[in-house]
C-alpha cells in the first residue's frame, strides 16, 4: 500500500463517517419532527391552561376560606375550601370575620366587605362598591368610571378577585374566598376540640391523659384522613411485598424448566419459557383486570396482578443466570456422590443467591412505584387516593400530600432495597 | 484392587480414551502423565463415574464400576474422592462447609438441605484441615483464599469422603511452584500415612518422577507406557510427549529452578 | 349457598372522589352491620366495570347503581343480581335525565354550536353519561357520535366528576352528566352529578350553560346478589326502604341529592335499557 | 478474623470457636427465615382479609374473565381483522409515545449522567443536588406526572410523552452514570491535555467507551416505556391503553375488540422485547466488530 | 523561553512537587528521573495544566502559564503536548481520528463531534504518521495496535497539535525494549528535525543518558540535579535515587539485555 492510496483511502474513509455520524441526530431529528407534527405540539399552545397551573401550585402551599351568605335567607355559613365537610360549626368563625346582624369580611391591607342585604365591598385605591341582589339581578354600584380589569360583571353576576380575595355576588349566593397559606385543618378538623391548638398545649393534653383521645381525632380526620391514606400507604408496599417475594418463590424452581442446562428436553423448555413470556407480556395492567373479577378490588388483587407479571420477568432472569452458573462448583459437589437436590443445593444456590437477591430487591422498589398504578386501576392503595384527587381537580393540596408520600415510601424502598443488597450479598453468609 | 479392562471413550467421532487397560493391585501412588488432550482427563472422570465410559469395565475389589447406577453410583463416587484442577469448590462457602460436603452422600437430602451437620463432621473438618495446615482458615469462604489453600480445601473435601481412591486432575496446573510442592506433598502423605491409593493426572515429567510410585504415559487416548519412574527415560517421555526432537524437559518443570537452567530461560523468554 | 355470610360488602360506583363516597356511605355501612351482626365494608373501585366485575365474581353483594351498569351484569349474567328498590325523587317522580352542557362563556348554547367542538362523555357504562346521549343525540343531529363526523372529538372523561371538571376547565366544550333536573339551576337541581359538585365547591353554576336534555331514564336501582341469603336479602331490601323515613339524613347521603325514600323496582324497568345496551353492543 | 484466629491456641478452641459462630449464624438465618416467612404469611392475610372478595372464594372463578372475553372473542371472529386495522393507529400511538420518551430520556440522561459522574462533572459541585433529582425523578411514578400535566395541557399523548421521558431520565441517567464510572479516564485525559473542550472530551472520549451499554439500557427502557405508555392510555392518555379500557369495561358486547386489542399489545410487548433482547445480548456480548462510530 | 519558579504542588498532607525550579532558555531535549513517587508526573502535568500548581509560576516567552484559564488555557495544552506512560488514546477509534484528535483544540466542537475534519488536516495526519513509520495503521483501531505502535500513534498526536513543547510522562515504562527504542528515538528526531523541545520523565538512567541534552533529577518532590549527562555520575545517581548500597544501574535499564546480566535478573525474580 503507497502513501498515496492510503490518502485517498483515509479521506474516503472519512466522507463515510461524516455521512454516517451524521445520519444518525438527521433521523432523530426527522424522528421528532413527526412527532411534533402527530402529537399536535403546535396546538399545545392553545391548549396549555396556566390558569391551571397557576391554582396547582398555589393550592398545594395555600387554601382558601369561603364565607357565603344565602340571599334569599340571609344565613351565612363558613368553611374551607367550601367543603361541607370543612364548615365552621354554629357561630364559629376565623377572627378576620366578625358575624352579626350583618357579616363584616376583613381581608386584610384595608379590604373591607360587609355582607347583609347589602353586600359592601371597600377597594382600597379604587373605592366602594356596593350589591343589593334579588330577583331582579344583583343590582351592584360601582365608583364611576370604566371597570377595571379585577372586576366582572354582568346582570346576574359580580365577580371582584383581588390580591387579598375574592367576591362573588349572585342573585342567591354572595361568596367570599380568602386565601392563606398552609394546609388547613391537617391536623384536626373544625369540629375536634383539639382544632387551633399550639404544640405545648396539645403535649399538655396529651400528658393529662387525653393522647388517645388527640391522637383519635387526627386519625379519622375527615378532611386528610390519615388513618384511610396509612392504611393505603401499607397496601401499596403490601402489594409490592407480596407480589415481589411471591413471584421469586414460585420463579426460582420454574426457571430450572427454562434453564438449557437444567432441562435438557427442548419442548419442556420451550414451553416453560412460552409460559414466562405470557405472564411477562400480558402486563400487570391486564392481569389486574382479569383477576378484579374473580377477587374484587383490593390488594390481594393487585399483589397476584404483580405476582403474575414478575413470575415471568424472574423466570426469565433467573433462567438467565441459571444457563450462567458455573459446573465447575457442581461438578465438585457431584464428584463427592452428591445426591440430585444436594447438587442443587451446594453447587448452584449459592452462586445464584447474589444474582437472584440483586434482582428481587431492585423488583422490590420498582414494584413498589408500580404498586402505585395498579392500586389506580382497581386495588387500592395510595394509587386510588391520588388519582382520585387529581380526578377532581381540586384538592391540590392533598395531591401534593399523596405525591410526596409516595416518592418518600419509594425512595425508602429504594435505600432499603440498596441497603439489603450491599448486607446480604457483600456480606459474609459463610455457610449459605 | 483396580482394574480397567478395555475402557474405552468417544465423543463422536473423537476418541479421548481408547481401550485403556491397566491393573493396580495395592494402594499406591499412581501419576498419569500425556500431553494436552492425551485423554487423562477423560479417564479420570470415567473412574469417577462423572463421565460414562463407551466401553469397557472398571472392577474395584470385584465390584464393576461401570455398571454402579444411583444410589450405588453415588456411594461409589463417595469411596473414590476427585481433586480438580481448578478446585470446583462452592467459592461464597466457607472452608469448612466446603469440606463437610464429603460427607453429603452420607447424609440424609433434608438435613443437608439447610447446612445442618453433626459436631462430630465438623470437628473431624477441622481436624483434617489442620493436618493440611489450614485450620486457622476454617471460617473464611473459599473464595478468600488463594489457589494453594484452595487446592488444599478440596483435598480436605476429598479426605472428608475418607474414600479408598484419592483422583487428582492436574492438581497443581493452576498453582506457582511454591505451592505445588505443598499440595504434591500432602498427596503424598495422605498415601503414606493413610495407605490410600492416588491417581493424579500430572502434566510434568518431574512431579511424576518425585512423587509416584509407578508412572503411566498416555498419547492419544492410549496407555503408551506404564512402568517405575526410573523406567521412564527421556526417550519415553519424548513417545509419551511426542517425537518432536526439541523437546526439553526444562519446558515441563515445576521444580523451582536453579541458577543453571536461567540463561536458557531467558532467551526462551526473549525470543518470544 | 343459602348458609350464613361472614360478611358483607357494599361497592359504590365511580364518577365521585373515593374519600367521599366511603364518607357518605359510611350511615348505610353502620346500618347494614348493626341489622346483619357481620363485618360490613365498603369498596370504591376506579370506575362502573369495577362494582359490575365485583357484583359478577360474587365479591361485592350490593351496591346503588346506574341502570346501564345493572344491564351490563344482567347481560352478562341474568342470574346474577336483581334490581330491589329504586329512590323516589322530592316530587315523587322516580327517573332522572341525562343533561348536555357546556361553559356559559363559550358561546355554545345548545347542540348545534357543538359542531366541530369536543364532545365529552362520562364513563362508558354510564346511562347518563354514555349509553342514552349515545342513543338520543344521534337521532337530533342526524350523524354519528364518532369524531370528526359532527363533534370535532368525542371522548371519555371517566366520569361524571371528571366531566364536570373537564367542561369547567374547557378541556372538552360539553359534556354530559346525570340529574333529576329539578329544582334551580345555580343549586345544580336538587341531586345528581352536578349538585354534587356544587356541594363540594368544584364549579360555579353560573359559568355553566344546559345545551340538551334526555328523556326520563328509568332510576337507578339498589341490586342486591342473588347468591346471598333470603334472609339477608330481606333485611337489607328493609333498611334501604325504609331508610327515608327512618334516617333521611343516611338517604340523602346515599342517593346523592335530596329524595323522599326508596321503593321497590323489578327488572321490568329496565328492559329498554338493557336493549339500548344489546343494541350498542357488537 | 484472621487476627481473632491465629490467637487460638489449639485446634479444640478453634473447632468450639467455630462452632459456636456457625450455631450464632444458623439461629440468625433460622430467625430470618422465620421472619420472613411469617412477614409473607401476614402480609397474604391481610391482604386478603382487605380484598373485597376472599382467595379462597375467587379462585375457582380466575377464568371466568378469560373465558368470558374469549368466548365473545371466537364467535366474532371473522371481525377480528377490522378490529386489528381499527385500533392499529392508537397502537402506533403508544409506540410513539414509547419512542419519543426513550429517545427524550436517553439524551437527556445522558447529559445529566455526566454530569453526575465524578471525574467527568464539569461542575463537581452540583454531582450531589443532581443525583437528588434524578433520585427523585426515577420514584415519581409516570401517572403522577401524566395526571398533572393531563390538568394543565389537556388530554392527549404529550403529557404521557413528557412524563415517561422525565421516568426514563431519572432511570437511565443512574444506569449511564454507573456505566460511566466503569470506563476509562486515559482518553479523556489524553483529550484534555491537547486542549480540547468539556464536550469534545465527552463526545469523543466518553460515548465511544460506553454506547454498547447505552445502547443496551435504551433498548431495555424503551421495552418497559411501551408498557408504560399502554397504562398511561388507560388513565387517560390518550393511545391504546384509552381504547383497551373503554372496550374491556362496556364488557359483554364490546369483549371481541377488546381482545383484539390485547392481541396487538401483546404482540408488542413481545415483538419488542425479543427484539430488544437480541440486539442487547449482540451489543453486550463480544461481537467487538459492533463499530461504533462517532 | 520556558521557566519555573518555586513550584510547588501538595496533596492534601503531601507535597508531592517542592519549589522546583528551572530554566530553559533553547530547545533542547530533557529528561527528568526519579523514583517513584518522585513528583516526575505531577511536574509534567502542572505544565500542561491537567493539574494546577498550589504556589510558583510558571512562564512560557514571558506569559504567565500558571494563570491560564478557560480558552487561553487550553491554547496553552495545545501548544505543549504531552505523551502518556498509557498511551491515553481513544480505543475504539481509528489511528487517523486518534490523530486528528490533535486539531481539537483549533476546531469548533460542533464540527469535531460530527468528524468534520478539513482534509488538509487528514492529509497531514497521515504524513506524520508516515514520518513515524506507521502510514499502513493509518486505517485499524487503536486499541488493536501493539503499546509500541500506540505510544507512536500518541507521539503523532502530539505532532498534529504542532506544539513548541512535548512533555512525555514515561512513554516508555510500558513497551518492551524494542518498542522502547523506536519511541524514544522518534521523540529524538523530533527534537532535532523540528526543534521542538522535548522534556520526557525516564525511569531508567541510560536512556536518560543516551537521549537527552539535559538530566534532571528528582527526589521526594525536589529537583537535586541539573545538569548534562554526562555529570550524572553513579554517585549522583545513587542520590537521586536514595542512597541504597544495593543500588545497581542494571535493574533500571531498559536496553536488551546481554547474556551476562542474565543470571542477576533472575536472581531477583526467584527472590520475589
Ligand atoms: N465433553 C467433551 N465433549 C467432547 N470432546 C471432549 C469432551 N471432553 C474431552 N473431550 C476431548 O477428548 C480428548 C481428551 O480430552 P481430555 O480432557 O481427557 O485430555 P487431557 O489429557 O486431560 O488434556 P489436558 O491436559 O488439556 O487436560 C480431547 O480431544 C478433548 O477435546
Ligand atoms: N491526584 C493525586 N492525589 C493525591 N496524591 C497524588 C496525586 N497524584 C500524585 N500524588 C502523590 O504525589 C506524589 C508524586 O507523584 P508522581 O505521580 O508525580 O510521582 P512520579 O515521580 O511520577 O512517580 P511514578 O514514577 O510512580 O510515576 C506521590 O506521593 C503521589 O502519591
Ligand atoms: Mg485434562
Ligand atoms: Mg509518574
Ligand atoms: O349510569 P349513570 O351514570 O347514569 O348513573
Amino acid at each position: 500500500m503507497t502513501t498515496t492510496t492510503v490518502h485517498a483511502r483515509t479521506v474516503a474513509q472519512f466522507s463515510r463517517k461524516k455521512i454516517t455520524t451524521m445520519a444518525a441526530p438527521v433521523v432523530i431529528l426527522a424522528y421528532f419532527a413527526y412527532i411534533f407534527v402527530s402529537f399536535d405540539m403546535a396546538g399545545l399552545g392553545d391548549r396549555i391552561n396556566l390558569n391551571n397551573a397557576r391554582t396547582l401550585v398555589s393550592d398545594t402551599y395555600s387554601y382558601k376560606t369561603h364565607v357565603a351568605q344565602d340571599n334569599r335567607d340571609g344565613s351565612v355559613a363558613l368553611s374551607i375550601e367550601g367543603e361541607r365537610k370543612a364548615q365552621y360549626p354554629e357561630g364559629m368563625a376565623p377572627n378576620w370575620v366578625t358575624l352579626g346582624e350583618v357579616t363584616t369580611v376583613d381581608l386584610g391591607q384595608g379590604h373591607l366587605i360587609t355582607l347583609g342585604p347589602q353586600v359592601r365591598y371597600e377597594i382600597p385605591g379604587y373605592g366602594l362598591v356596593t350589591a343589593r341582589p334579588g330577583d331582579d339581578g344583583v343590582n351592584a354600584v360601582f365608583p364611576v368610571g370604566d371597570l377595571p380589569d379585577f372586576i366582572s360583571a354582568s346582570k346576574n353576576r359580580v365577580m371582584i378577585a383581588t390580591d387579598a380575595g375574592r367576591l362573588t355576588i349572585t342573585r342567591s349566593r354572595a361568596e367570599v374566598f380568602k386565601y392563606n397559606y398552609g394546609w388547613e385543618l391537617f391536623f384536626f378538623t373544625l369540629d375536634s376540640s383539639y382544632y387551633g391548638m399550639g404544640a405545648g398545649q396539645l403535649l399538655s393534653h396529651a400528658f393529662s391523659g387525653e393522647a388517645g383521645a388527640i391522637m383519635e381525632d387526627f386519625w379519622t380526620n375527615t378532611m386528610w384522613r390519615h388513618g384511610d391514606v396509612a392504611w393505603a400507604l401499607f397496601e401499596t408496599l403490601l402489594m409490592a411485598f407480596l407480589g415481589t417475594f411471591g413471584a421469586a418463590i414460585i420463579a426460582l424452581p420454574l426457571a430450572f424448566l427454562a434453564a438449557r442446562n437444567f432441562t435438557p428436553l427442548g419442548s419442556l423448555r420451550f414451553v416453560a419459557r412460552r409460559v414466562f413470556d405470557f405472564l411477562r407480556g400480558v402486563d400487570g395492567l391486564i392481569w389486574t383486570i382479569v383477576l378484579s373479577r374473580a377477587f374484587g378490588p383490593g390488594p390481594l388483587t393487585g399483589a397476584f396482578a404483580m405476582l403474575l407479571t414478575d413470575t415471568g420477568s424472574f423466570g426469565k432472569m433467573f433462567s438467565e443466570a441459571l444457563e450462567n452458573v458455573d459446573d465447575k462448583q457442581i461438578e465438585g459437589v457431584a464428584s463427592t456422590g452428591a445426591k440430585p437436590l444436594q447438587r442443587y443445593r451446594f453447587g448452584v444456590i449459592p452462586q445464584l443467591t447474589p444474582v437472584l437477591l440483586s434482582q428481587v430487591l431492585y423488583y422490590f422498589e420498582s414494584n413498589t412505584r408500580s404498586a402505585t398504578i395498579i392500586g389506580a386501576i382497581t386495588g387500592g392503595g395510595i394509587g386510588l387516593l391520588l388519582t382520585q384527587a387529581i380526578a377532581t381537580q381540586k384538592d391540590w393540596e392533598e395531591v401534593s400530600y399523596y405525591i410526596v408520600l409516595i416518592i418518600l415510601l419509594v425512595m425508602s424502598m429504594d435505600t432499603l432495597s440498596g441497603w439489603l443488597r450491599r448486607k446480604l450479598i457483600k456480606g459474609d453468609e459463610g455457610g449459605h | 484392587m483396580l482394574r480397567l479392562e478395555n475402557i474405552t471413550k468417544t465423543f463422536g467421532a473423537n476418541t479421548a480414551v481408547h481401550a485403556a487397560s491397566f491393573t493396580v493391585d495395592q494402594p499406591m501412588m499412581i501419576g498419569i502423565i500425556g500431553r494436552s488432550g492425551a485423554g487423562k482427563s477423560t479417564l479420570l472422570r470415567m473412574l469417577n463415574r462423572l463421565t460414562d465410559a463407551t466401553s469397557g469395565v472398571i472392577t474395584f475389589d470385584g465390584l464393576d464400576v461401570t455398571a454402579l447406577r444411583g444410589t450405588a453410583k453415588r456411594n461409589w463416587q463417595s469411596q473414590c474422592a476427585m481433586i480438580f484442577q481448578q478446585f470446583n469448590l462452592v467459592p461464597r462457602m466457607d472452608v469448612v462447609s466446603n469440606v463437610l460436603h464429603g460427607t453429603l452422600n452420607r447424609r440424609s437430602t433434608l438435613s443437608t438441605m439447610f447446612n445442618l451437620y453433626p459436631d462430630g463432621d465438623i470437628h473431624r473438618a477441622i481436624d483434617i484441615l489442620e493436618r493440611l495446615g489450614m485450620a486457622e482458615h476454617a471460617p473464611k469462604r473459599a473464595e478468600a483464599l488463594s489457589g494453594g489453600q484452595q487446592q488444599r480445601v478440596a483435598i480436605a473435601r476429598a479426605l472428608m469422603q475418607d474414600p479408598r481412591i484419592i483422583l487428582a486432575d492436574e492438581p497443581i496446573a493452576s498453582l506457582d511452584p511454591m505451592n505445588a510442592q505443598v499440595v504434591m506433598q500432602s498427596l503424598r502423605d495422605i498415601h503414606e500415612q493413610d495407605g490410600r491409593m492416588v491417581i493424579a493426572n500430572l502434566h510434568t515429567l518431574d512431579t511424576a518422577r518425585r512423587y509416584c510410585d509407578r508412572v503411566i504415559g498416555m498419547r492419544d487416548g492410549m496407555i503408551v507406557f506404564d512402568g517405575t519412574p526410573e523406567q521412564l527415560t527421556t526417550g519415553t517421555a519424548r513417545d509419551i510427549y511426542g517425537a518432536d526432537a526439541s523437546f526439553s524437559e526444562a519446558t515441563t518443570s515445576t521444580q523451582i529452578e536453579t541458577a543453571e537452567a536461567a540463561p536458557k530461560m531467558l532467551a526462551d523468554i526473549a525470543a518470544q | 349457598d343459602a348458609h350464613a355470610i361472614s360478611e358483607f360488602r357494599i361497592g359504590i360506583l365511580g364518577g365521585e372522589n373515593a374519600q367521599d363516597r366511603m364518607n357518605s356511605n359510611e350511615c348505610l355501612r353502620i346500618a347494614v352491620e348493626d341489622a346483619l351482626g357481620v363485618p360490613t365494608r365498603l369498596f370504591a373501585p376506579a370506575d362502573y366495570n369495577g362494582v359490575i366485575q365485583g357484583l359478577l365474581g360474587g365479591t361485592i353483594d350490593l351496591s346503588l347503581m346506574g341502570p346501564s351498569s345493572y344491564a351490563a351484569v344482567y347481560i352478562a349474567d341474568p342470574e346474577a343480581v336483581s334490581p330491589i328498590l329504586v329512590k323516589i325523587n322530592a316530587d315523587g317522580s322516580t327517573g332522572y335525565y341525562s343533561i348536555g352542557f357546556a361553559r356559559a362563556d363559550s358561546g355554545v348554547t345548545s347542540l348545534e354550536g357543538m359542531q366541530d367542538k369536543v364532545f365529552g362523555f362520562g364513563d362508558p357504562n354510564s346511562t347518563s353519561g354514555y349509553l342514552i346521549p349515545s342513543v338520543e343525540i344521534p337521532a337530533l343531529i342526524s350523524a354519528t357520535m364518532e369524531s370528526g363526523d359532527y363533534f370535532g372529538e368525542v371522548r371519555f372523561t371517566g366520569g361524571h366528576e371528571q366531566t364536570i371538571v373537564a367542561v369547567n376547565n374547557g378541556d372538552v366544550d360539553g359534556g354530559v352528566t346525570w340529574t333529576d333536573g329539578q329544582g334551580n339551576w345555580e343549586d345544580g337541581y336538587t341531586f345528581g352529578a352536578l349538585r354534587k359538585a356544587v356541594d363540594a365547591g368544584l364549579v360555579d353554576m353560573n359559568d355553566l350553560t344546559e345545551i340538551w336534555r334526555s328523556r326520563l331514564i328509568p332510576g337507578e336501582p339498589v341490586v342486591l346478589r342473588n347468591a346471598l341469603p333470603e334472609d339477608v336479602r330481606a333485611t337489607v331490601t328493609g333498611i334501604i326502604d325504609t331508610m327515608g323515613e327512618t334516617d333521611p339524613e343516611c338517604a340523602t347521603a346515599i342517593a346523592g341529592g335530596e329524595v323522599t325514600g326508596f321503593d321497590p323496582i323489578t327488572h321490568d324497568a329496565y328492559t329498554s335499557i338493557v336493549a339500548a345496551r344489546l343494541a350498542k353492543s357488537n | 478474623m484472621v487476627d481473632q484466629t491465629e490467637n487460638y491456641a489449639n485446634v479444640a478452641d478453634l473447632s468450639t470457636a467455630y462452632l459456636a459462630q456457625v450455631k450464632a449464624k444458623r439461629l440468625m438465618n433460622f430467625i430470618m427465615l422465620v421472619l420472613f416467612l411469617a412477614l409473607l404469611g401476614a402480609g397474604f392475610y391481610t391482604a386478603d382479609s382487605r380484598n373485597a372478595g376472599g382467595f379462597w372464594d375467587g379462585i375457582g372463578n380466575v377464568f371466568d374473565f378469560p373465558e368470558a372475553m374469549l368466548g365473545e372473542a371466537i364467535e366474532r371472529v371473522q371481525l377480528m381483522p377490522g378490529y386489528l386495522v381499527k385500533y392499529l393507529p392508537s397502537l402506533i400511538e403508544t409506540i410513539n409515545i414509547a419512542a419519543a420518551s426513550t429517545l427524550l430520556g436517553a439524551v437527556l440522561g445522558l447529559f445529566m449522567s455526566l454530569l453526575v459522574t465524578r471525574g467527568f462533572a464539569p461542575v463537581p459541585m452540583l454531582v450531589g443536588p443532581l443525583r437528588r433529582i434524578l433520585d427523585v425523578l426515577r420514584a415519581v411514578p409516570e401517572i403522577v406526572i401524566a395526571l398533572v400535566l393531563i390538568f394543565m395541557l389537556g388530554g392527549g399523548p404529550v403529557p404521557a410523552m413528557i412524563a415517561i421521558a422525565l421516568h426514563t431520565v431519572g432511570a437511565l441517567g443512574k444506569l449511564f452514570s454507573e456505566v460511566n464510572e466503569n470506563a476509562s479516564l486515559k482518553p479523556v485525559e489524553g483529550l484534555a491535555s491537547v486542549g480540547a473542550s468539556w464536550t469534545q472530551r465527552m463526545w469523543l472520549g466518553v460515548i465511544p467507551q460506553v454506547a454498547p451499554n447505552y445502547l443496551s439500557y435504551a433498548l431495555l427502557r424503551f421495552e418497559i416505556n411501551i408498557r408504560a405508555s399502554a397504562i398511561l392510555g388507560f388513565v387517560g392518555a390518550g393511545g391504546i391503553g384509552y381504547d383497551l379500557r373503554n372496550t374491556m369495561s362496556w364488557g359483554v358486547g364490546k369483549y371481541d375488540e377488546a381482545a383484539a386489542i390485547f392481541i396487538l399489545l401483546f404482540l408488542t410487548i413481545v415483538v419488542v422485547d425479543q427484539l430488544s433482547s437480541i440486539m442487547r445480548k449482540r451489543l453486550t456480548h463480544g461481537n467487538s466488530s459492533a463499530e461504533v462510530t462517532l
